[in-house]
């Protein structure tokens, strides 16, 4: 196990420099950021200043080696918006990102699992055309669209819940509401798949001829066979979601990652990019390492 | 004297409704304020927080009426001999450090502003000039501009004062003068400002206010009306519905097409004019612009010194461009050249439907017009020079915004040869500018005058289009009205509640 | 009269499928009593699994439907009890285990939690469970009861899973233990002691057997009575020896005609030039030594069987002569050229003289192309054997030469049954016309009237193309009739190798001789001669 | 042991086209389904040139002019946008750019993304291993800043989005198909076609490339309504397709500023996102059904019955 995490820390290590690499000149292809930090009636002098100030200067390779000096020592550079330590700005978003994914992930898993199996109990019934007709309209509806309409909805109409911003539980609500939408109708389908073959196969003809219940043999017997497929598009989701929640906290006010990978992408702020990319990646590649403990988790056949 | 009057009509504003409430109130703004820096106040994300709430200056322009430049940090300032301007400066004020201001203050303010070692935008007021601060004594500055500065009153109102210790570097928890101090700021999240107990002037209303930032208009205008936010100076004219919480006001801010003069077809005059003939701005108004705008005839507001109400706007006569067009055609301009119309997603409020809808226009008389989107960096490249080698005719739809009463801050960028987004050079333009920032008084109005009528009617210079308006939802609990001012500062102390 | 432990009263089943209604059982009755072995024989499509799978509950309902019948245990009609009731009667009552352990295993929790889930299930308390669990592991035989609790599935061997579902399944003490082919998968001395086990384990509990099997031997070794299925009716039924002795109905007569292991065995011609020799080929996977230097010669026109039980390397054999495999040392001179240094030119022109046949056909037939199209990929990687026009034609040809008809060319493979399958892989396999046919187990998966078509098949292949086969097995009797030398394999070495004769008459090494006495001889009383002699050894 | 149904029930097999057309029939949702895409695929073709000018032609003073007023000709059916054209008029001629960029990023990402999967699954250990490590830097590649990069650096035209939109779906397709690949390659009948001597392209592509093929058009399928999303969500960004050009996606985001007052400016292109993802979804189920040969029968006895 221990040399599999290593192996895999290695791999990623090698696609997170790659992705570094690859950001850090790319970025620095789509323009000057003195440009859209000071005004536009800035002096050429004042332009020029700005830029000696934070070595933009410097021909790219310069600023590259200079970069990854600082990397080295733990130094991710500082934001030119906003005048602080660019991995600060980033972990401080982070972590409103990564409860929210954390949150909604748990929540649909949950959700999907119930409604998935049961779809997948009584396949071709009219639970299961009814699941998969809504997955499927979940899936296909604008995140900002349902955004906005679950604001007028539930907060201006019915004044039930706070149209937006962070505080109390309340405001946790509308954000994972709609993000719960697509993740869910994509996973719901994952699931039913999974568990028709699941509960079709030999081992759950086993347990009926044992006598074990319909709950046992849905939840215990085919489900955690089921898994393995799911957990992998759950994956896919929450990856995603770590990623790019960008709509969603736009609208919400939410002041997570992905609206400051958008905003700093838009400001040219690239100390701020490179750190949310780095935080991101991390994230992810160790959610994909609990992902592959979750496969051996659940499938000792894995287990070496 | 002048100036006791002043203080005291200020005072007397602030006093006046002595039955009113106090409290604190909730700031719902687009954008969050990455930095509190004070020398950074004049961007609008960071002014409309700190600006004369937290961070004062020697002077301030008065926006709700028409008093001009009027005291806040100085109570009096007079012109020298030598054209240096002596600013007296007012006692008894205190830092929200606990220091006292003093004329040490104000140098060091001044200087930190031009100083090489950070990138404080207010320093762009004060290009192509030499200034330098003579500390006199502690209550009087001098300052001393290399060429003489009319307007200097003027520009110390961007110049915030913050503490002598203060770094030259950015600072994030701003010290100053004014009547709120930052309490607490959660990026991403809030900033708190507390009223000040020992601030130096009357005791506002507001105690505590706590800006929220939302980029979605419509969920700004949700939030008052959820009662979650008292305030949202802008948000979108769809949703200013309600007559009793929505007011709008024209703000400063100016939609034009620059035109890029040094390339066919647009380099010629009679194609200009055509252009403007061929937009039909009166069908805006109502429509995809707000009620209420107005169509500019310059590319500053009205409310500025020397805009010139006899320059007319240009008439919507398709028949008038079509005309043109054919003559410049006959004359061999090659009018039929695709022209680019750029524009920048989110400019400002319908600018998709705007931009359509001049393009569909300007092909009716026989434009050939390919509209582009591009995002901010993009259209800062083609906004400003250095200008693209090999481009081809190119417009850019692009807002100006000038609330700052003089039009010395607009036209030496948008029109001398040397402006960075100025699209032509004409001779006398740039001597009409050199002249009008040069001259005091009526002499400085006639000059730019002057200067806005040749633009308008002889060079033809842009396509100049409307003064906009925008729209404040304000919670009745609150008494605000906004001003051509509140797209750059918000003061706390004018807001009163019921 | 008593009543029986079990009673199946003039049931039918039917099935709405692609072909309209199928009819899987009509009307069939039988019945059991305690301490009994009752065995259902029938081949594939004969229903023989439907009617246990209707005691179980196991039916899928649509698409199934039990359209007529009863079935009573103590009198009491399963078909009419609550749900409850039918349930709680699974696992307490009646017991079931299955052809292919590994599958019918939850692949996912111990063994330890499997064995006692059948348990908990009717209410034993988990401490009691689990000390009965270990009970029964120890008592089924599987070593290390206590260790192997805490085990899962793919730990174990084959054996030793069908021990595991044996205990399971005998947990509660039930009445009644179905098994559905439950030696089938298994090594023939394997399924020699796990016959012995159940019937062991019979005598302890008293409970009846109902045994569900496609072979004669099984029957013979294990069963008192016998109901023969064919094509879901039920044609003949009484004692084992009866029925052995003097079947009535025709369908039985054919079963026992097809027992293989009962013809003329063939006498080896010692001469000619070796078409193949292989020397001392050695394979290693990771730690394991599947190959450990196996030489032998093969003639033209002659075959080869290989036999062995698994793990003995004998398909891993079959892979590296193909080159699926790389040998780790060896040569295999083919024609005189060593197999092992062709390039890969002279690979792609060999592959024409070398061809295989695989075990299962619903495998090794891409079930996305018609007959066809498998037959006729052969020309399409080698062109040069036919030209394009000529494709259809041929493909009849070879269709008629392996029993199958031209109109079947359209068709995709899951439309024929096994026996029709393997037919399609053989017309494959001589489209191009090859000189040597490896057949891996190429007839274990088939029926055993279907297997003695298929040999018969090859047989006349051999006799009218002079192809030479290598014919792997896992089984004596099979290869018996068709060989002309045996190899017999285990552990990746060549225990003895001789003519079919030698072999099956004067074998020398003992396990040839326990893999001779460990095969199920379809007669009952040869059958109890061998039981005999085991215990005897014993 | 299964009920075996073998050779006495197929009689002829009719051509191709008949039978799937049967099979359609016998599939009323995926029928339907078929009859909307194909009307999708017509006004993709025809849209522009047959509706463009009315749907470019701007009234200033029919804003947001409400849906259901049948006095009015057909194309106003639906109402007016904010610039009063037609709404029911640019909604057809937006499908011929949504189609091409969600046909387009579709198609080049799983062709691209099937493509390195096969070689990541079936080439040499390390040649997976750095196309898994590729797809695992695309993967972690904010799809943002890859729009932002490619749109900054080679303009903004459908062409790019196409290529945006695509480059991030790669790795879906590249996983999905080197995951089967690596399973596939086990299998029996590939094993038989490796003895027979068939070269690596003919079992790539005609042994293992159909057995992946069906979870690939599922994917595909679905990815589809993710495409259509992304490029709405980017130019509810301001980095995605811009007007003139008009797509669902940007009419969606166009029209949500008026969504209190004119819901129907971002709801008729919605509906109609909505519905090609469901035909599509339908169509996919039924493909996968109809051209397994081992599902088949389903749709021929179903379509039996209801004849």
């Amino acid at each position: 196990m221990l040399s599999f995490i290593r192996k895999r820390s290695v791999a990623s290590l090698i696609s997170l420099v790659g992705l570094l690499v690859l950001v850090f000149f790319l970025s620095r292809l789509t323009g000057d950021p003195a440009a859209l930090f000071l005004p536009v009636e800035a002096s050429a002098e004042m332009k020029q200043q700005f830029r000696e100030l934070h070595g933009l200067n410097d021909p790219l390779m310069v600023q590259f080696g200079r970069y990854v000096g600082d990397v080295v020592t733990g130094d991710l550079g500082e934001s030119l918006r906003k005048a602080r330590p660019a991995l600060g700005v980033v972990t401080e978003a982070f972590v409103w990102t990564l409860w929210l994914a954390v949150i909604t992930m748990s929540l649909v898993t949950a959700a999907a699992i119930v409604v998935g199996s049961l779809a997948a109990f009584r396949s071709g019934g009219f639970f299961d055309r009814l699941s998969s007709i809504i997955s499927l309209v979940g899936a296909s509806v604008p995140d900002f669209w349902l955004a906005i309409v679950a604001i007028v909805v539930f907060s201006v109409n019915l004044a039930w819940l706070p149209t937006s911003g962070t505080g109390s539980i309340l405001h946790w609500i509308l954000p994972i509401a709609v993000l719960f939408v697509r993740p869910f109708g994509i996973i719901v389908q994952v699931v039913r798949g999974s568990m028709i073959g699941a509960l079709s196969s030999a081992y759950v003809k086993t347990a009926r001829a044992k006598g074990v219940k319909a709950g046992p043999i849905i939840f215990i017997h085919a489900l955690r066979n089921a898994m393995l497929p799911v957990i992998t598009v759950i994956g896919d989701q929450a990856a995603s979601l770590l990623n790019g929640a960008v709509v969603v906290e736009t609208i919400f006010g939410f002041p997570g990652v992905g609206k400051l990978m958008i905003d700093s992408i838009l400001q040219r702020d690239f100390n701020v990019v490179l750190a949310a990319i780095l935080v991101t990646a991390l994230a992810i590649f160790l959610m994909n390492l609990l992902i592959d403990l979750a496969y051996a988790l659940l499938d000792p056949r894995i287990r070496h | 004297m002048k100036k006791m009057l002043m203080t005291a009509l200020i005072l007397g504003s602030a006093l006046a409704p002595a039955y009113a409430g106090s409290g604190p109130i909730k700031i719902v703004l687009p954008e969050e304020a990455d930095l509190l820096e004070p020398c950074m106040a004049t961007r609008s994300n960071i002014g409309r927080i700190i600006m004369e709430n937290v961070s004062e200056t020697l002077t301030e322009l008065d926006v709700r009426g028409k008093k001009g430049v009027m005291p806040r940090l100085a109570e009096k300032w007079e012109q020298t001999q030598d054209g240096s301007w002596r600013f007296h400066l007012r006692q008894g004020v205190k830092f929200s450090n606990g220091t006292t201001f003093d004329a040490k203050d104000v140098k060091h303010s001044f200087d930190r502003v031009m100083s090489d070692k950070n990138a404080c935008e207010s320093r762009r007021y004060f290009g192509g000039m030499k200034i330098s601060a003579n500390v006199v004594d502690p209550n009087t500055i001098d300052f001393k501009a290399d060429p003489a500065q009319p307007i200097l009153p003027l520009l110390m109102s961007l110049v915030t004062i913050v503490p002598e210790e203060t770094p030259l570097a950015f600072i994030r928890e701003p010290i100053g003068t004014g009547p709120y101090a930052l309490k607490n700021w959660t990026p991403g999240q809030q900033i708190v400002l507390a009223a000040r107990s020992d601030y130096w002037g009357a005791k506002p209303q507001v105690t505590e206010a706590t800006y929220l930032f939302r980029s979605d208009p419509s969920v700004r205008a949700a939030m008052v009306k959820a009662g979650e936010a008292d305030l949202s100076p802008s948000i979108s004219q769809l949703d200013a519905t309600d007559p009793k919480t929505d007011f709008s006001y024209l703000d400063s801010e100016t939609v034009y097409l620059r035109l890029d003069h040094n390339i066919q077809p647009l380099n010629d005059v009679r194609v200009r004019r055509a252009l403007n003939l061929a937009i039909d701005r009166q069908a805006f108004i109502g429509t995809l612009v707000p009620d209420g705008a107005v169509l500019a005839t310059a590319l500053v507001p009205p409310t500025t010194q020397g805009w010139n109400p006899n320059v007319k706007v240009f008439p919507y006569d398709p028949a008038g461009a079509k005309k043109l067009l054919a003559e410049a055609k006959a004359a061999g301009v090659k009018v039929d050249t695709p022209i680019t119309l750029i524009a920048r997603t989110a400019n400002f409020p319908n600018v998709t439907e705007i931009m359509e809808a001049v393009q569909s226009q300007l092909q009716e008389v026989g434009f050939k017009v390919d509209l582009k989107f591009v995002e901010v960096a993009e259209h800062e490249s083609y906004y400003s020079k250095p200008f693209k080698e090999g481009r081809g005719p190119i417009i850019v739809a692009a807002m100006h915004d000038n609330s700052k009463g003089d039009p010395s801050f607009t036209m030496f960028f948008k029109y001398a040869s040397q402006g960075t987004q100025s699209g032509f050079s004409d001779p006398k333009v740039d001597d009409l500018i050199k002249r009008a920032s040069a001259a005091v008084g009526d002499e400085r109005a006639k000059l730019w005058s002057q200067l806005i009528a040749y633009l308008h009617d002889d060079v033809v210079a842009d396509g100049l289009l409307f003064h906009m308006v925008g729209f404040s939802r304000v919670s009745p609990r609150i008494d605000f009205k906004p001003t051509i001012a509140t797209n750059s500062m918000l003061q706390l102390s004018e807001i009163g509640i019921k | 009269m008593a009543e029986h432990l079990l009673e199946v009263r003039n049931l039918s089943v039917e099935f709405h499928t692609a072909a309209g209604v199928v009819h899987a059982v009509r009307n069939i009755s039988y019945h059991l009593d305690r301490g009994e072995t009752l065995a259902i024989l029938g081949e594939s499509g004969s229903g023989k699994s439907v009617s246990s799978a209707a005691i179980m509950n196991l039916i899928d309902m649509p698409p199934g439907r039990i359209s007529a019948g009863q079935i009573l245990l103590d009198g009491k009609d399963l078909l009419t009890m609550p749900p409850q009731a039918r349930r709680e009667a699974n696992g307490r009552r009646i017991a079931m285990i299955f052809q292919d352990p590994l599958s019918h295993l939850n692949p996912v929790y111990t063994v330890g939690w499997q064995i006692r889930e059948a348990m908990t299930t009717h209410g034993m308390p988990a401490e009691q469970a689990r000390s009965e669990a270990v009970r029964l592991l120890t008592r089924v035989g599987i070593p290390d009861p206590e260790g192997a609790m805490g085990k899962y599935p793919h730990e174990f061997s084959g054996g030793q899973r069908q021990r595991v579902m044996i205990a399971m399944a005998l947990a509660l003490r039930p009445d009644l233990l179905i098994a559905d082919e439950p030696t089938t998968a298994l090594d023939v001395t394997v399924q020699a002691e796990v016959l012995a086990l159940l019937k062991e384990l019979q005598r302890e509990t008293g409970m009846g057997v109902l045994i569900i099997t496609h072979d004669l031997g099984v029957v013979a070794e294990i069963a008192d009575r016998v109901v023969v299925m064919e094509k879901g009716e039920l044609v003949e039924t009484g004692t084992v020896r009866d029925v052995y002795k003097n079947p009535k109905h025709p369908y039985t007569k054919k079963l026992i005609g097809a027992a293989p292991g009962k013809g003329e065995m063939h006498i080896a011609q010692l001469s000619g030039e070796p078409l193949l020799s292989v020397r001392d080929i050695r394979k290693r996977y990771g730690s394991f030594d599947a190959l450990k230097g196996v030489s032998f010669d093969l003639r033209a026109g002659e075959t080869m069987a290989i036999v062995g039980e698994s793990g003995s390397g004998k398909s891993t054999l079959a892979r590296v002569l193909l080159r699926l495999d790389e040998p780790d040392a060896g040569t295999a001179h083919w024609k005189g050229r060593d197999l092992f240094q062709l390039s890969p030119s002279e690979l792609y022109k060999l592959r024409r003289d070398l061809q295989m046949v695989f075990q299962d056909p619903t495998q090794s037939l891409n079930p996305r192309m018609t007959v066809f199209q498998l037959v006729s990929e052969a020309w399409a990687i080698h062109p040069d054997i036919l030209p394009k026009r000529q494709w259809r034609e041929r493909v009849a040809e070879l269709l008629v030469q392996v029993g199958l008809s031209a109109e079947h060319m359209s068709r995709y493979p899951h439309q024929f049954s096994g026996g029709q399958r393997q037919r399609i892989a053989i017309a494959r396999a001589l489209a191009l016309e090859p000189q040597l046919i490896v057949c891996d187990e190429a007839v274990s998966a088939l029926d055993v009237s279907v297997q003695a078509q298929v040999i018969a098949l090859l047989d006349k292949l051999r006799r009218d193309m002079g192809i030479s086969f290598i014919f792997i097995a896992h089984d004596l009797p099979v290869v018996r009739d068709f060989a002309d030398y045996v190899m017999v394999m285990q552990k990746g070495e060549v225990v003895e190798l001789g003519t079919v004769r030698e072999i099956f008459e004067t074998p020398r090494e003992a396990y040839t001789k326990a893999l001779l006495a460990a095969s199920l001889d379809p007669d009952p009383d040869v059958q109890a001669e061998h039981r005999a002699a085991r215990l005897k050894r014993a | 042991m299964s009920v075996s149904t073998s050779d006495t029930t197929i009689t002829h097999e009719p051509p191709f086209p008949v039978r799937m057309a049967r099979m359609l029939w016998a599939d009323k949702f995926a029928l339907c389904a078929v009859i909307f895409l194909l009307i999708i695929i017509v006004l993709a073709l025809v849209g522009p040139s047959w509706l463009g000018e009315l749907a470019t032609k701007q009234n200033l003073r029919g804003r947001n002019l409400a849906p259901f007023d049948w006095s009015r000709e057909w194309v106003w059916w639906m109402g007016a946008d904010a610039l009063g054209r037609p709404l029911l008029a640019r909604i057809i001629v937006a499908t011929q750019n949504t189609i091409m960029v969600a046909a387009g990023a579709v198609i080049l990402s799983s062709v691209t993304g099937t493509l390195l999967g096969l070689v990541a699954g079936f080439s040499s250990p390390r040649v997976g291993q750095v196309i898994m490590r590729l797809a695992d830097v695309i993967m972690s590649f904010p799809s943002l800043l890859i729009a932002v990069i490619v749109l900054y650096l080679l303009g903004s035209s459908i062409l790019n989005l196409v290529a945006v939109l695509s480059i991030t779906r790669i790795p879906v397709y590249l996983r999905t198909t080197r995951a089967e690949v690596l399973e596939i390659r086990e299998r029996m009948f590939v094993q038989a076609a490796r003895v027979m001597g068939a070269s690596q392209n003919r079992i790539l592509f005609r042994h293992i490339l159909p057995v992946v093929f069906p979870t690939l058009t599922t994917l595909a399928t679905l990815d589809f309504a993710y495409v259509m999303l992304a490029e709405s969500a980017l130019s509810f960004l301001g980095i995605g397709i811009q007007p003139p050009a008009i797509t669902w996606g940007l009419m969606i985001s166009q029209g949500r500023q008026y969504l209190t007052n004119a819901w129907w400016l971002s709801f008729w292109p919605g509906l109609a996102i909505i519905m090609t993802t469901l035909s599509l979804n339908l169509l996919s189920n039924w493909l996968r059904i109809a051209l397994d040969p081992v599902q088949r029968w389903r749709l021929e006895m179903k379509g039996r019955k209801n004849g």
